[in-house]
């Protein structure tokens, strides 16, 4: 097996797991947000590697040169990114609120006055 | 190559931020983490050919994202609770996760491969037509707004949404005393 | 000329109309723009309908570019089906949602609360009719946010975090899914879903097809509530507005299956998707656990809201059994259920929202003596009710008919059991609350207090749906059975 | 920070080379790389430096809330309703050769505008966002 080839995208699922990671073990709801994004910046890694090519140059055509990088990639993650921000912005509001009501960002806390109720 | 090599060496530091990002507990520290790995992140970006995402990643990772986090670890307090116990589950699950995507990659056309499928189908069209069918020499830009430009148009709404809802919750009017949330009957 | 237009009309319509109400943000006008819009949307896909009847299949291209390069809908039976589903229970709460939402939103938030279902409608919509893998994501991410709005503008508190926990899981979901649809695309270099069906057949026995196929199906699972991936779905549901509750309920997780299905049968193929992968034992598993705990804790609930959206996890349960049969009459047992289920639960919200409406509340301790109170409230309670148990006359006992026959079918008794034994726990926990309703003693002696005809009428209106598609079945399962014969003849 | 005149200077100055460079980026997009989001976050990068030098209450006043609301709206409606404009002249929806007598010059008219309505919702949007979570801040 040719692990040269691949090398690139253990990284970036590495890259993407510890990001995942963060969401998921977090009690703390603003980490929790922050673990997403890296999760999805790390996903956005992943398409951008694919839509590379060797010796490809950025796809903005010109004279002279005859191989570009795969540009459907690229629109794809720029979409991806917008998206990513609005949740990023609705997570973060609904925090603000969350903190409001409960005076905490902390899930044990929140669990604990729900519970009590 | 020293494509190859600057990108292992980016990569080799976003693995350090995240690391660094699950192991500190201070949340801005944390933010200024998640800044840096942004900022990396559209370097590699830029080194794979894609200037027009890491432009975006820059304004948005580096720019909106990270002043949104600031702002509200200002509202909501910078410290994070330390888990009382060390989460198995969540490291099982992102094992298993991370295998299966592993296990993904062992049949998936080698990096940076011209010969990959992706390089052969849609993407040659749109390299060979755009000028003749848009007039225009970015191709990012045309695929965007013209041939996916109906994605273009609900990637708007999103945003949109994200107006709307900001609005539903926080409101724009200077608040007047804290709100109270009718506690659960 | 507008009968060509009408696939892009189904999404935009109320793609424009929601800015539209944005601007317009006064209660009156915004609830007037959605239920008109509503309304406008189902005519729209009762003449997609027609048209497909007549003439089979409709594609359509945005931008002027052929398939594989631009954005195309292709609209067939399953879609078509769905569309409609999505329309009438909009318009039909919409109706409702005028006096229940003056009760329970701010005035000055009322604007932004319909602008949010405006766009939540646009992305169920969107998500339903594409065939596009990405334009999918797009919509489903529009879908998906306006819904955690619309969840967090309940007026608990507990509506913020139910809305929070909605949002991290769907947003994980989400992910799940923009990988898959990330590793079919590295494999077939396409995104069209009819392109990318035929394109796989060459790859389809590849580690990364498997991988690419098991996050879509995770990612969708989180969407779906799919058991164990349900967490989010009791919090979200009890909490949310009592309009939202019966708009989501009937809509959002109908939608996630859809996909399922569309991605299954027409992307994969059903060789792969349920041959290939030991996917059916798991869904089977799955499926009767759903059933089974869920509607075991369903009977715990003093928060009726919540009961019944323990009942939904367990009815998923159902549609995921009638999947994981892959045969035609399990799949055609889904569908049917998706409608009924839709109905049944639409009508049980409704009813809700009308106590909430008059008692503030939807403790199962406060409906005491409320069967003469409120008697036709609690008329369309129980016939909702009875339709869940899946008593003879009602749709429900067409779905779980269907079902128990496709499951006879394949020899599968001891799934026959579990359906036996879900239909049984839920006469416990609907008989709970009948028997409050009309047993329990009255503390005070009330009368003529019956909610508005306004939440009367459209909460009537699916409780005769109920009934009538419980005896007239050639409507709901001939479209059904049509649905299931494209989605199994691996023709998108 | 309010009351350093060498900050609110510099701002002054500062501020309307954001807002141009956002304008180029907005136009520029077909050949190089930019485009309305860029742009749009970039218009509003602007109007966030104006708050947070002059202070929040400034911008709120200088914006009223039903104005917002109209621009964020308005970028959309540009954008759909390119749409229905190609739609109305018997193209498919987002059909840009529709809007011009050949395909080249339709095509850009009808990315010119899409793109525009993204930058404008997206910079509504964005200052939107900032000054919900600021009117938190104040006590």
């Amino acid at each position: 097996m040719n692990v040269a080839g691949l090398y690139n995208y253990w990284i970036v699922i590495l890259l993407m797991m510890t990001g995942f990671y963060v969401v998921i073990s977090s009690g703390n709801l603003v980490k929790k947000i922050i673990g997403l994004n890296l999760f999805q910046a790390s996903v956005f890694i992943l398409y951008i590697s694919m839509g590379k090519v060797v010796n490809g140059a950025v796809p903005i055509l010109r004279e002279g040169v005859t191989t570009y990088s795969n540009p459907l990639p690229h629109v794809l993650i720029l979409t991806a990114i917008v998206v990513g921000v609005a949740t990023t912005a609705l997570g973060l509001a609904l925090v603000v609120r969350i903190r409001e009501a409960y005076g905490s960002v902390e899930e044990d806390d929140i669990h604990r006055q729900d519970e009590s109720l | 190559m020293l494509i190859e090599a600057i990108n292992i060496v980016l990569l080799g530091m976003l693995v350090l931020t995240a690391f660094a990002a699950v192991r500190l507990h201070d949340l801005f520290a944390v933010t200024m983490m998640f800044g840096i790995y942004s900022l990396l992140a559209a370097v590699v970006f830029v080194v794979l050919d894609a200037v027009d995402v890491a432009f975006t990643e820059a304004a948005v990772g580096v720019g909106i994202s990270t002043i949104l986090m600031l702002a509200t670890i200002g509202l909501v307090g910078r410290h994070e609770q330390r888990p009382a116990h060390r989460p198995l589950l969540p490291l099982l699950v992102v094992a298993v996760t991370g295998a299966a995507l592993v296990y993904g990659t062992l049949d998936m056309p080698f990096f940076a491969d011209p010969a990959a499928p992706v390089h052969q189908h849609v993407a040659p069209y749109y390299l060979g037509k755009s000028p003749e069918q848009t007039g225009i020499p970015n191709v990012v830009t045309s695929i965007l707004a013209s041939y996916r430009g109906y994605d273009t148009l609900g990637e708007l709404a999103v945003i949109f949404t994200a107006g709307v809802g900001v609005l539903a919750l926080l409101g724009l009017r200077r608040r007047k005393r804290p709100s109270k949330e009718r506690p659960t009957p | 000329m507008i009968s060509a237009q009408l696939p892009a009309l189904q999404v935009v319509v109320p793609l424009l109309a929601a800015p539209l109400c944005l601007v317009l943000h006064r209660p009156f006008a915004a609830w007037l723009l959605t239920f008109v819009v509503s309304g406008i949307s189902l005519l729209v896909s009762i003449a997609l309908l027609g048209q497909i009847l007549e003439q089979g299949v409709i594609d359509y291209t945005f931008g002027g570019w052929a398939a594989p390069f631009g954005i195309a809908y292709h609209i067939d039976f399953a879609n078509a089906y769905v569309l409609l589903i999505v329309t009438a229970i909009s318009t039909v709460v919409s109706i409702f949602a005028k006096r229940s939402v003056a009760s329970e939103i701010e005035a000055h938030s009322q604007g932004l609360f319909y602008t949010a279902w405006l766009l939540c409608l646009t992305g169920l919509l969107g998500i339903t009719i594409t065939g596009d893998a990405f334009n999918l994501f797009v919509f489903l991410e529009i879908s998906s946010l306006s819904s955690y709005v619309l969840i967090a503008m309940g007026n608990d508190r507990k509506a913020l975090t139910a809305a929070y926990q909605y949002l991290i899981m769907g947003t994980i979901g989400a992910t799940f899914i923009l990988i898959g649809i990330g590793l079919l695309y590295m494999l077939t270099g396409t995104l069209n879903m009819l392109d990318m069906a035929q394109r796989l057949v060459a790859v389809a026995d590849s580690r990364t097809a498997r991988t690419g196929f098991a996050f879509l199906t995770v990612g969708l699972g989180l969407k779906i509530a799919l058991f164990p991936l349900h967490l989010w779905l009791p919090n979200a549901y009890a909490y949310a507005p009592s309009a939202v509750s019966a708009f989501l309920a009937a809509t959002a997780t109908k939608v996630a299956v859809y996909v399922l299905l569309r991605f299954m049968f027409s992307v994969f193929g059903i060789d792969f998707a349920l041959g290939a992968m030991p996917l059916s034992t798991m869904l089977v598993v799955l499926g009767s656990i759903a059933v089974l705990s869920a509607s075991t804790v369903a009977i715990f609930q003093h928060n009726l809201k919540r009961m019944l959206a323990y009942s939904s996890i367990a009815q998923i349960g159902y549609l995921i059994l009638g999947v994981s049969l892959a045969t035609p009459a399990g799949l055609t047992a889904t569908l049917l259920h998706l409608f009924n289920h839709a109905l049944m639960k639409g009508a049980l919200f409704l009813a809700l929202g009308c106590i909430a409406w008059r008692l503030g509340s939807v403790r199962l301790e406060d409906l005491r003596g409320l069967g003469y109170r409120m008697p036709w409230t609690m008329g369309v309670f129980v016939i909702g009710g009875l339709s869940l148990i899946g008593l003879p006359l009602t749709a429900g006992f067409i779905s779980k008919w269907y079902l128990v026959l496709a499951t006879v079918e394949r020899g599968w008794w001891p799934v026959v059991l579990v359906i036996i034994a879900g239909s049984l726990l839920a006469v416990i926990y609907v008989w709970r609350v009948i028997e409050t309703a009309y047993l329990g003693k009255t503390q005070e002696a009330v009368s003529g207090t019956e909610a508005p005809l306004s939440m009367l009428v459209p909460a009537w209106l699916l409780a005769i749906a109920n009934l009538y598609f419980g005896i007239h079945t050639e409507l709901s399962v001939g479209i059904a059975s049509q649905a299931a014969m494209v989605l199994f003849g691996g023709q998108p | 920070m309010r009351d350093n005149p060498v900050l609110r200077i510099v701002a002054k100055i500062i501020i309307p080379v954001i807002l141009l460079f956002a304008l180029y980026v907005q136009f520029h997009g077909d050949f190089g790389p930019g485009g309305g989001f860029q742009a749009g976050a970039i218009f509003a990068a602007g109007f966030i430096l104006y708050g947070l030098v002059f202070g929040t209450e400034a911008l709120r006043n200088a914006i009223p809330p039903g104005l917002l609301r109209f621009v964020i709206a308005l970028g959309l409606v540009l954008y759909a309703g390119v749409g229905a404009t190609t739609m109305l002249l018997g193209s498919d929806y987002l059909a840009y050769g529709a809007l011009a007598h050949d395909l080249i010059s339709g095509q850009h008219l009808g990315i010119f505008l899409v793109e525009l309505g993204v930058g404008i919702t997206v910079s509504a949007v964005i200052v939107t966002i900032f000054l919900a979570f600021a009117g938190r801040n104040d006590p």
